[in-house]
């Protein structure tokens, strides 16, 4: 399999799209015009725009909060997202979520629900429909290393290897649970070895490599695609912001740190771009400054977006509401 | 018109579904070869294929969450817990996914979760619980609970064509035990609708599921004592059904409200509240609940009997009420 | 005396109850190094050490199991639940094993599990929800909610010391918004007390956790307003202090029950019941309840405030009934 | 490791006890004597036998409900149990519960929720116990097949893999959960291959074989209690009645039965015994008598107790009741 150079190109604007978007939900987070939470994929970026990107336009993702390249790449706008954070009635829940516990059926996008691996199983249940229809769609379905010591982790998993069921789970393991260290959570080396409990191949790939990313994740769809049953990926990498924004993340050692900012999979895809001449800095440039633009109008946006009703707050319950008389 | 029972209308009210509409289907434990532990869906696999009835692995969160997953792309599911009692482990799936896709992101989740619920079948603890409890303070799910076969078959066609989670709750002990009328053709009973089972004058009796046949024992003997009973069977447990609950209110203006499930925290609290919030110049007397009591449902006969709710419990609590 | 914050109360709980008792240890996330999502455990795994301070995996059904266990043969676990909502995912632990255990085999479960719960935070529909209501129909368990830091401290100490499985749900508003007196000495707030947290002649507001704020909010501007409204603190909301209750009625004769949680099946719908059925005939009103809207915790503020019940609520439905 | 003649004798005539005490709970059963439903362990007795025989006393089971041979070793009796069956004040829970749903702290034996697994993660925290304080104590917990395909299989596993707990993990490998054969159960050869998802080690024992079910648990149990975490023990075993006394597994291929029928685990010990000039036929006919002369006395027993009151169903919610004034 190989990778046009447009798509190398649609990768590095993804990242960028993603960094950039995420750096001004941190910013706006630590000027207090944030309601709750944020969290952002901070140096794991190509995890999501890796499996995110591999993906064809009627599959499915089923994705965690730290996926925003994911997000954006299907096509929920980083205006949506901005004015999601900001609780406004343009966000893409109208107000009703914040940040990232979010989804779009027009985008093939499962919502998050908070609760981390109940995606495994959810994903699994759409890909079961695919199957059973006899669709050529998978679904990409992922969870942080904290969400692999859950029961859902489990039992979606195995569901899905019964009934080789075409979705391929992604883990983005950026070696902290919160707080919580690999080593608190699991007694083996790497996740990967988890999918032995279920006859589900894995694959252990740098989750700094968007293209490494990429390219696992193509090969795994085609093999789901193709009714070869789900593949395992395990994305090793490393959370370089707090769990949240306002976590500083002082339990993690610096040396780590250090080690892992050399390794940034924006520094790391612009050295492959230009040692291989695929682009020339001014290129990236641009791209970057095409991002930038984009992620400002995407705040004027939010910023001059209404705020929901106190209404629209009881609205939505059910799909089909029960008429009283 | 024909006569089937209870657990003979669940089962036509899947099979017509699954004929008519191809997004149908069934998973759970030993719902396929073996037809599920109550042979529900006895015949299907042979009828519809093991991708529409799926034998799953033991892992109630597991298939609930697939089932979840499936409706988000269009698919109907039926998922059967073999016993309601094992919906515990689904719960997180079910209030956290399930009840929530529609308010949070606008995603219908058109999926059926049929709870085989209820004692008096000797099940003990984990095979008899009334589970309508865990669910009845989440917004999002609807709640059914049909006592007849009638309404068993109605109502489970309403669940699945409804676009909303709805937990319906079979009352094992009825499965095999009441028989009656239903239509040839298709019919479908609403959801969020209560039933006038008996009309009555003297003492409201509002109750749901195998309760209702309790309830209507204790009129037949009130009758003969001079009391006239109605009987309000409400279906649906959530939402409920606030208009019929007010109406025979203020017609009788006296009620016992039964259930099975263990009294603090039950339905009949909520529909003791409704009552007196909204037609309380409309009372005269307390409104009494007859329920089980606040311990889980015990194995031996003896203990059994006294933890399920009695005809002889309603009688003697309308006719303290009628009294008063 | 000295004044605290309800989290000073809550961390100084434990930290007494685990220097006093070596039985007694914590298990969650994050408990360990961080101290906790909200810092209760600061500086525990530094005195205690890790073995009595566990940073757990993501695995609430597990480590709540675990804690099951440990109490089964002598320990006395405090189970952190990072946000309330997540107890979800050990929803059945609770439910089938530790709140039957004591019934089912004579085992004694003395399990804590902190919850911390509630909305007006802008923590959405999976950081705001209260959870009480998934477990008020579960018989064995105790559930308690205390509003300030005195009934924080001495209710986590009682339900420490406690032989039964106590959900433990503190009000995440309350944290740092609060402070009060506690006493230096040893002190316990016994479980199934309520409290009267203000006295008054017109009518009774019934409730608990952070709405007793509100309702003293409500009172204090009733008050100019010439109503004098009693505030009852249920602080146990399982069992229920239905004698307090009952007397508070006997003296209003008129009753707002006031809570967080969404309306239909809550506390509120039980506290009505036990009212309506049990001193019916001092009731000069309508029992109103005051509740949030039957729907998740919307994440806006616009809907957040809405959502939340406010002393305005408070003060029209008690106006209201005063002049019934 | 070896064993002595005496322990031979013992797990000899636990095998039987079981057997005979299921067969006399099976008859009463089809004669409409037992309240509610009655679940057997024929054909895999060696497991909850072998198993519960290597335990010492102070141990703790976290059993299963096909580990009569565990209930009957730690010294809850057969009287209790039929007791139990017929729903009388005398049964190991005075009425309560039925069937196997029991558990008992007098002789180390946790409760048995009938929710799969569940006991897994209790086994595990009561295993934290004893290594929190230091005590050399080891837990033994039991589920079946299906049983490891549940949420709590897992996290309870992982958490004891994780604080390398004193615990062993077996699992009753019958082939079925209820009706379902294992490769609707899971797409893997042997359930042992669970465990390297959790770093523990495991092994394969053949379950009809007392001594071997034996030998594996004392050896995991030793290895427990001497610091080294835990163990999982996967018995491959046959399940030779109906999932339970009203069902007559009709979707069970005959020839299976017929193959594992003379693999029958107390046909395996006997000839052991007489091949290995253990003991004589006579000596094992002894046992049998005794063992016959138990269960009826204890059937005696169960008939003659009384039923409990409809009042003691009131009783006992709580260890410590709130008093209402
Ligand atoms: C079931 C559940 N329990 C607790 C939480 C609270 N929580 C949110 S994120 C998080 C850590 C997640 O770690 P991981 O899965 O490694 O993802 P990461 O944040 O590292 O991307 C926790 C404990 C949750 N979301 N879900
Ligand atoms: C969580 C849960 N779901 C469903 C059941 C109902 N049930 C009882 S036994 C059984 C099959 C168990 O199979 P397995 O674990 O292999 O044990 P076996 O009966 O074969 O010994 C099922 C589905 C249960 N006990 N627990
Ligand atoms: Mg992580
Ligand atoms: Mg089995």
């Amino acid at each position: 399999m190989d990778i046009k150079r447009e798509d190398l190109l649609q990768l590095y604007y993804y990242l960028k799209l993603t960094r950039r978007l995420e750096d001004r939900v941190t910013s706006l987070y630590h000027q207090g015009r944030i309601l709750g939470g944020a969290w952002t994929s901070n140096g794991t970026e190509a995890v999501s725009v890796g499996y995110g990107y591999a993906l064809e336009k009627n599959d499915i993702a089923a994705p965690y909060f730290r996926d925003m390249g994911v997000f954006l790449i299907r096509g929920i706008s980083a205006k949506r997202i901005i004015a999601q954070y900001l609780g406004k009635k343009t966000g893409v829940t109208g107000g009703k979520e914040g940040n990232v516990h979010v989804g779009d059926l027009n985008f093939g996008v499962l919502g998050f629900p908070s609760h981390l691996s109940d995606n495994y199983p959810v994903g699994a249940g759409a890909a079961l429909a695919f199957k059973m229809r006899g669709e050529k769609r998978i679904v990409a379905a992922c969870t942080g290393d904290g969400g692999t010591s859950r029961g859902d982790f489990h039992e979606g998993m195995n569901f899905a290897a019964v009934r080789k069921l075409p979705i391929v789970f992604i883990c983005n393991n950026n070696q902290y649970a919160y707080t919580t260290p690999l080593k608190l959570q699991m007694a083996i080396k790497d996740i990967a070895e988890r999918a032995l409990a279920y006859g589900i191949p894995s694959k252990i790939v740098d989750g700094n490599n968007v293209v490494a990313v990429y390219m696992a994740a193509r090969e795994a769809y085609e093999i789901a695609r193709n009714g070869g049953g789900p593949t395992f990926i395990e994305c090793k990498t490393m959370r370089m912001h707090g769990h949240s924004e306002h976590d500083s993340a002082k339990y993690v050692p610096r040396e780590l740190l250090e080690e892992w900012k050399k390794k940034d999979p924006i520094l790391h895809m612009e050295k492959h771009l230009m040692e291989n001449t695929i682009a020339r800095k001014e290129e990236l440039d641009g791209i970057d400054l095409r991002v930038k633009k984009e992620i400002e109008e995407a705040e004027s946006f939010a910023e001059e977006s209404p705020y929901p009703s106190p209404e629209d707050g009881l609205k939505g319950l059910y799909a089909t509401p029960v008429e009283e008389e | 018109m024909k006569e089937i029972t209870y657990l003979e209308a669940i089962k036509e009210a899947m099979d017509e579904e699954m004929t008519r509409d191809s997004s149908v289907f069934i998973l759970g434990e030993d719902v396929g070869v073996y037809g599920g532990a109550f042979r529900a869906t006895e015949g299907f696999i042979e009828k519809y294929g093991e991708w529409r009835v799926l034998d799953t692995p033991l892992s109630e969160s597991g298939f609930t969450g697939a089932a979840i997953g499936s409706a988000l792309v269009g698919m109907r599911p039926i998922v059967e817990m073999q016993f309601a009692d094992f919906i515990s482990c689904a719960f997180d799936q079910l209030v956290n996914v399930a009840a929530k896709n529609h308010y949070r992101w606008g995603a219908s989740t058109p999926i059926v979760v049929r709870a085989p619920y209820g004692g008096n079948i000797h099940g003990g603890p984990y095979h008899s619980q009334s589970i309508e409890g865990f669910f009845f303070n989440v917004p999002g799910l609807k709640i059914v609970a049909p006592s007849t076969a009638y309404d068993a078959k109605g109502l489970l066609k309403a669940a699945i064509r409804d676009n909303d989670p709805v937990i319906y709750c079979e009352h094992k002990y009825l499965y095999r035990r009441i028989k009656d009328s239903v239509p040839e053709e298709d019919y479908i009973v609403p959801i969020g609708k209560a039933r006038i089972a008996v009309e009555g004058n003297d003492v409201s009796i509002i109750t749901y599921g195998a309760m209702v046949h309790t309830a209507l024992e204790a009129a037949r003997e009130l009758k003969e004592r001079g009391v006239s009973c109605e009987i309000i069977d409400l279906r649906t447990i959530l939402p409920l059904d606030k208009k019929s609950i007010l109406n025979t209110v203020k017609k009788t203006n006296k009620v016992v409200v039964l259930h099975e499930q263990t009294k603090t925290g039950g339905v009949g609290a909520e529909v003791s509240a409704i009552i007196s919030e909204y037609c309380f110049e409309y009372l005269d007397g307390p409104i009494v609940r007859v329920a089980a009591p606040d311990t889980p449902v015990p194995y031996s006969a003896q203990m059994e009997e006294a933890f399920i709710p009695q005809p002889k419990d309603v009688i003697s609590a309308v006719e303290k009420l009628n009294r008063y």
